[in-house]
């Protein structure tokens, strides 16, 4: 009896632990999240008539996206500056994420602060840092006159997706670096160990080890660079040119200069559910591929 | 250098952070084609020497030499040597054909030979039907197989073994040490086996190197080990032998006739010893050796049952003499008293011809 | 000492990558306190002269001042509301599981997906329903959306890569589930909870259309800057600002890491 | 007591620009700021109200449309007649019965700030930004009432109202344009920035950069196209359910007062909406800033650019263009 | 429902995803204060049976029942059980202390008796030097006793150790046997242990359960199991013992004579059996009640030796008899022939009076 009471309590407690572990989270993604979500859907299937959430409903705005070829060509230009963007940076973020999990030893907390440290200017201020970097007399063009690459300045470097890619495989770098760390910091030693043993140089046992092993990081981290960039319109706007326009820019501009909210969310549906296909793509791939994530 | 060390370990040390010795002075060869075990309590080194041959571990000091070349500053994929590790470390995102045949794929085996080769492997520890399972899906026994299977295929020159068998039972773990007495004569192999099960370590070994406190304290076949072990801790870890101290009171050509107290115990000379009657040695008695009896015979001592446990075909007794000894002793069940019991007064003699080995006092 | 060769052998290389990468990150932020210094409003190439006059304009400037703290109690409390619901969403899900804590997981990896006009314009019409309006209150609301995604993935990775023993053990010595999260699997993910928090302080103080339109009328530190760019010859002061937080941040960070490695070579000494 | 919340372009909360009522009304004043009244517009449809905001004469249209604003009585205004006739008279600012949607306030010129070392001698004309010569080293503003307008004007459309087939003719002129742009944009800090490196040759701006470059000893020129340049006119309005009426009313009022505009012009090199704060600036002054001291003979030689019939569907037409449709 | 259980498992299965049974209708209940072990080949369902008991497994089918009640919907916390991993568990982020504290920080001990408890798990141990490691600097053998130590300290109703010794010498071993029995005296606790050790199962338990293919073979205390293994599974699996198939050639009141081949064996009856002359019938043999010799007498059989493996005490020695029956026996080194040799011939015969189990067809 004494017993049932006992286990009935903690049964009582395992009730309210999971209540209030849900709570947070509940209230979050129901209120904010759905909220948020439902707007958006709701909106890409109105009308617009100028109006805060427009009028009707019509499946219009997806017909113009799918018969018109520039929104196809926009979406899968943006696919490919954010894929490149995450290679660029997932590729280059890993090694160091590797250095700070097996190598850095006391100097860790050092390394990872100063990975972080930069970001704690304003973007606006690091794009604009990138500005004097690419620019006509910037400090790339005046290294490579001086070293005698080129004989003048380039207006190339500027205004190109190429400087996109460049800024923001610089502006994610921490949200590469961290996700790997934390990915390889949880690999026991001893498998690196074993595939040594079975006579893995450095490398094939980073390869068939190390890296399937940090698969979930990698993931991670290249759904937290890729996803956003794909959206992504400041950076395009500020430092990409004309030749970078991303769909995040217009959807932005639906939602601003053309005032038309309704083709707005359309567009963003549209672009969520591509961006969430790459991504099931991509997590299937990875599965058949035998990782554990 | 003995020429035909084919690993030897040079007065190799290893200090751990925190001032903890892992190992202490090792010196260490181990000839081509054997099969050398590691014994030795808990905590002793054991796992240590593996790692330092293999190459996880640089000494602190010492140098390992593999066919007389200094391999200390080679890294574990260069060495020609492959783990069991008492963790098993299995890659948990390959499937257990994968786990096995890693070392073949990076050797570039094709991979039709590599098949047949991974299911030879797996055929040999026994989960044939296991092949394309998960690791994680797998009991604690069948993993053991699983990192024995993985690091035997690769056919090294020597392959280190961390208590290879520990998770699995007498039956499968005799029909795989047959397995791995077999495979080490066909292929030379060397074998260096960490064992904590004494009968493996003497079914299976040519030599057996006993450890304590991260130091050696003899290396030597099964049988002189047995008989003639060269300290007292040896003679106790081997045999779970009885240590007594006991008094030489005679001797003639062939035997040496001891006492402790009342007991006395009538040792073959064996050409042995240069002790004189009146001194005082260490005897190591094992349990099979002693034999108990209802009536009081000459030279037998009494002593109360503390305590006996079923071994199977023996009962292991725990006896306390009149003298105050603690002796152990193993009783065959069709032995009389057939039934003992714990506070049963009894009377212990040394079987005639026992061989005990005498250790420095 | 003791794994010395085995670990940090081939590491020469990647030491040198580390140093570029580092050279990389801090290049473009480098040229930040140069030209903060710089005594034109260009910021460009040859420089001119050395001047403070920059730095004297940011002193005082109460609305500079007002949008760090807002960006700061922002950053700090959407980061840490996000880390909160990360841990927690990503708990339930990859240790309790249930289908209610897997729905509520899949969500919340949602808004990394949703623009953030409509992130924005979404939340402005919500906290008008919800009557307190565009306000500091409305942008951390804002900010816990765009961060959650990446404290869910973050932390799922991490809990999943705890062996599922471990948690059991604790359990099976009578903690209950409160008891497993707070004093085993919480301390194990401590890193990951670090990085978390990181990476949303990081989002969020560098956030600026959702907080452009959830903000009243007390501005976030990006809005400010943005605000100020749009005058050619604030570059400068702005530069300068980006300058002194990136000294304070120093400031602060060395003292904390100075702090925790001292409390670190005290457990260290028993460590192997 | 409550506050007036004041939303504005960045750069236009300035103190200088209301002391008056900072006297009147010490700390009774919030302010959020824009970067375009685009965006500006869509934070206030989505919910944001302030008492008093800033947009420009061109947009009145779309805020009245969506029935933000409220009438602001002429009466109220102390300084209404010293508004320049030009602006007070606006067509779409009039809300009958003495009262208006918006009280003018800025004004100033859009044209193309070009290098005069680096362009030697071009015509004056819209078109060297879309000389092929300078390919990607010019940039253009990013916005309806400024890059479609000029298009339109090239094209020889009428920019405010046009039938479907001349946007057509708009849209393949600044179709024209595109591989020659290197930026879209009303980020003018870059452009000062790239037009003083020389990594931009000529840019669309408005009058205050060339102002501020000339003054950096740059060597550039705010040309005169013959197309003519644009002008543009900002005012305030009140929004339909402000709580602090007469708050608004003194704000405004106190952004008329000459110190106000005077403040402005020295400031900005932009025009004030009132005779009295030109008056209030010295001749020498005006001339170094190339403002006319009267507006109405200068837009005579100017494009105002005000409320275009077909905005919503030209500034589609815009961004398709620049994302390469 | 036996009112005297205290933990009954009723009709409980375990299915895993992809068909695998990990436990196939066990039906099983322990008494208060017993000490049941669970012995089995790798895979068989021993660690399944331990998780179920302890909550981290729902049954697919069945109940679990602790004193009458059922507590199969309980989760682990609730649950007055603690278990010893089998692969330990310990957790990374706390000391040897912190762990082995942890259960007793629970149950809100104060400090002071918190630090003498731990204390004194340590000791019992062996480990009282290494309170203050992390668990990472342990050796294995180490870990073990971390897990032991961790899981006894909580006094629990009932006890679960999944093959916590099989990482300990048998020295270290035995000590730690003598130490669980005593506890469990002590504190009157019911254990439950898997082990792969057929000798420790034998001594240490009360009752010992052999698992086999996710089923429960036999349930008997450790005598009756070995004396009578009611299927050849367990008398293989329990004393290595040599299933002989044989004939029964004649019978009287106390002895069976049966015949296998040439050879005969003369087996007691013990009232047994209802076999008539004539009837087959399976004998196991161990491997100690073979006797070899030199010289053919009656009822032997002519045997080669296959191989020879020194076990300390006794050699093992591997045989084919003429009539193609493989044996196992064990023949004490001081025995004659003392020093068999593979490839000799010898003669083999059972050991008068030896209790061989006759087994089912
Ligand atoms: N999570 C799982 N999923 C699928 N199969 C499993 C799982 N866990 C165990 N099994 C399988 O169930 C069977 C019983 O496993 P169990 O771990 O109970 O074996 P065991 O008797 O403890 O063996 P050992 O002595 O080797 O530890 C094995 O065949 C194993 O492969
Ligand atoms: N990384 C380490 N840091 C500090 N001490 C260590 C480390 N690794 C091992 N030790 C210590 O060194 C000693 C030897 O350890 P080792 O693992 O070689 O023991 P072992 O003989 O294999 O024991 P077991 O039979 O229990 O596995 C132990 O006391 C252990 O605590
Ligand atoms: N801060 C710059 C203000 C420029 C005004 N914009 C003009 C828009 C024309 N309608
Ligand atoms: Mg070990
Ligand atoms: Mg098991």
């Amino acid at each position: 009896m004494n017993n049932e009471g006992v286990s009935l309590r903690a049964f009582d407690r395992t009730r309210i632990f999971r209540g209030f572990m849900l709570t947070p989270g509940a209230i979050v993604t129901l209120v904010l999240v759905l909220f948020a979500l439902f707007l958006v859907v709701f909106l890409s299937v109105r009308v617009n008539d100028d109006s805060l959430l427009g009028a009707g409903v019509s499946l219009q705005n997806f017909v113009t996206i799918f018969t018109e070829p520039l929104y196809g060509l926009v979406v899968l230009r943006s696919l490919t500056i954010a894929g490149l963007v995450t290679l660029a940076t997932v590729v280059a973020a890993y090694p160091v994420a590797y250095y700070l999990a097996f190598h850095a030893g006391p100097r860790r907390s050092l390394i990872l602060f100063l990975v972080t440290l930069p970001f704690w200017t304003s973007y606006l201020l690091r794009v604009f840092a990138w500005k004097i970097v690419l620019a006509y007399n910037g400090v790339l063009n005046s290294v490579l006159m001086l070293t005698g690459l080129s004989a003048e300045p380039s207006t190339l470097f500027l205004n190109t997706p190429a400087a996109v890619v460049l800024t923001l495989a610089h502006a994610y770098a921490p949200f590469a670096i961290l996700p790997i760390f934390v990915a390889l910091e949880t690999i026991p030693k001893s498998l690196m160990e074993a595939a040594s043993d079975l006579g893995a140089r450095p490398f094939t046992t980073f390869r068939r080890v190390i890296l399937p092993n940090s698969m979930p990081g990698v993931l991670s981290a290249a759904v937290v660079v890729f996803v956003p960039t794909v959206g992504d319109y400041v950076t395009p706007a500020m430092i990409g040119g004309p030749t970078s326009t991303m769909i995040g820019s217009l959807v932005q501009a639906q939602f601003g200069k053309a005032n038309d909210w309704p083709f707005g969310a359309a567009l963003a549906v549209m672009v969520m559910l591509v961006i969430l296909a790459v991504v099931l793509i991509v997590r299937q791939a990875d599965r058949l591929f035998g990782s554990r994530t | 250098m003995a020429t035909d060390a084919l690993l030897r370990l040079d007065s190799v040390s290893k200090h751990f952070s925190g001032g903890i010795v892992g190992l202490n002075n090792i010196n260490l060869s181990i000839a081509e084609g054997e099969f050398l075990s590691l014994l030795g309590p808990s905590g002793c080194g054991k796992t240590t020497t593996l790692r330092v041959i293999a190459g996880f571990e640089a000494p602190t000091e010492g140098e390992i030499r593999l066919d007389g070349k200094d391999i200390t500053p080679l890294r574990a994929f260069d060495r020609p040597v492959n783990t069991v590790f008492q963790d098993y470390a299995l890659f948990p995102h390959m499937s257990v054909a994968e786990n096995v045949g890693f070392g073949l794929s990076l050797r570039k085996i094709a991979a039709s030979e590599r098949r047949k080769r991974v299911a030879a492997a797996l055929d040999m520890v026994g989960l044939a039907d296991k092949i394309n399972q998960r690791v994680q899906a797998l009991s604690g026994g069948q993993r053991q197989r699983v990192a024995l299977a993985r690091a035997i295929i690769c056919e090294p020159r020597v392959l280190l073994l961390d208590e290879p068998l520990s998770a699995l039972d007498a039956h499968l773990r005799e029909q795989m040490q047959v397995e791995l007495k077999r495979l080490q004569r066909e292929l030379g192999t060397t074998f260096v086996m960490v064992t904590h099960d004494q009968t493996e370590a003497l079914s299976i070994s040519d030599r057996i190197v006993v450890m304590n406190k991260a130091a050696i304290e003899q290396i030597a076949s099964p049988s002189v080990l047995y008989d003639r072990p060269a300290t007292a801790f040896v003679a106790g870890f081997i045999g779970t032998s009885n240590l007594l101290k006991v008094r030489l009171v005679s001797r003639d050509a062939s035997v040496l006739r001891f006492a402790a107290g009342t007991l006395s115990l009538d040792v073959p000379s064996n050409g042995n010893t240069d002790l004189q009657p009146g001194d005082g040695a260490t005897l190591g008695v094992r349990p099979e050796d002693i034999l108990v009896s209802y009536e009081r015979a000459e030279g037998s001592v009494g002593a109360s049952v503390e305590s006996v446990v079923f071994h199977g075909r023996s009962l292991r007794v725990h006896l306390l003499t009149e003298d105050k000894d603690s002796l152990t002793a193993d009783i065959p069940r069709q032995a009389e008293p057939a039934a003992m019991a714990t506070g049963e007064h009894i009377f212990v003699s040394l079987r005639p011809g026992a061989s005990c080995p005498i250790l420095p006092s | 000492m003791s794994r010395r060769n085995i670990k940090t052998a081939g590491s020469g290389w990647l030491r040198w990558y580390v140093g570029l990468y580092l050279v990389f990150l801090y290049l473009p932020v480098a040229l930040i306190p140069l030209f903060s210094f710089n005594d034109s409003v260009q910021a460009a190439f040859p420089l001119k002269g050395f001047t403070l006059a920059w730095y004297e304009t940011l002193i005082g400037n109460e609305t500079l001042i007002g949008a760090l703290i807002t960006s700061l109690s922002i950053g700090l409390a959407a980061a840490a509301i996000a880390t909160l619901c990360g841990i927690t969403i990503a708990y339930m899900d990859t240790q309790v599981r249930s289908s209610v804590a897997r729905l509520i997981s899949g969500i919340a990896r949602l808004p990394i997906l949703i623009p953030g006009v409509v992130v924005g314009i979404s939340l402005l019409i919500l906290v008008n329903l919800l009557g307190f309006g565009p306000s500091r209150l409305a942008i951390v609301l804002g900010h816990v959306l765009v961060c959650l995604p990446t404290t869910v993935i973050i932390m799922r990775g991490r809990f999943a890569s705890i062996p599922r023993s471990i948690p059991e053990a604790a359990e099976d010595l009578g903690a209950g589930e409160m008891i497993v999260f707070r004093r085993v699997m919480l301390p194990l993910a401590l890193p990951a909870i670090g990085s978390s928090f990181m990476l949303a302080f990081l989002t969020s103080f560098d956030e600026f259309i959702v907080a452009f339109f959830l903000a009243g009328t007390q501005p976030t530190l990006p809005l400010y800057i943005w605000s100020q760019l749009r005058f050619p010859k604030s570059l400068p002061t702005v530069m300068a600002l980006g300058t002194a937080i990136l000294v304070v941040s120093i400031i602060i960070a060395g003292c904390a890491e100075l702090l925790r490695q001292r409390g670190l070579s005290r457990s260290m000494s028993s460590r192997a | 007591a409550d506050k007036l919340t004041y939303f504005t372009w960045s750069g236009y909360e300035l103190p200088d620009f209301h002391k008056a009522f900072d006297a009147a009304h010490p700390d009774s004043i919030d302010i959020s700021v824009f970067g375009d009244d685009d965006d500006a517009f869509t934070k206030v449809k989505a919910g944001f109200r302030p008492d008093v905001a800033h947009p420009c004469y061109d947009k009145i249209a779309r805020w009245n449309k969506e029935g933000l604003l409220q009438p602001i009585e002429t009466a109220r205004i102390k300084n209404w007649d010293s508004i320049f006739p030009v602006f007070r008279n606006l067509l779409d600012i009039q809300a009958g019965d003495g009262k208006v949607w918006m009280v003018p306030w800025d004004w100033g010129n859009t044209s193309i700030l070009y290098r005069t070392d680096l362009v030697k001698d071009p015509e004056k004309s819209w078109n060297l930004l879309w000389d092929k010569q300078y390919a990607g080293r010019i940039a253009t503003i990013d916005a309806v009432h400024d890059t479609p307008v000029v298009a339109a004007l090239l094209a020889g459309v009428s920019p405010f109202d046009m039938t479907p087939e001349q946007l057509d003719k708009v849209a393949d002129k600044l179709r024209e344009q595109r591989p020659l742009v290197s930026a879209y944009t009303t980020d003018m800090t870059s452009v000062e920035q790239s037009l003083a490196s020389g990594q931009l040759v000529a840019a669309m701006t408005w009058n205050a950069s060339a102002v501020a470059l000339k003054k950096q000893g740059v060597p550039v020129e705010f040309m005169k196209p013959k197309e003519g340049m644009l002008t543009w006119a900002c005012g305030f309005v009140m929004l339909k359910d402000a709580k602090n009426i007469d708050l608004a009313y003194d704000f405004i009022n106190s952004r008329l007062e000459a110190e106000s505009g005077k403040a402005l012009i020295e400031n900005y090199g932009y025009g004030a909406s009132t005779t009295s704060a030109f008056a209030a600036v010295p001749q020498d002054e005006l001339e170094n800033l190339q403002l006319p001291s009267d507006p109405e003979t200068m837009l005579k030689s100017t494009v105002f650019t005000g409320p275009m019939k077909q905005n919503d569907d030209l500034a589609k037409m815009f961004e398709k263009v620049k994302a390469g449709g």
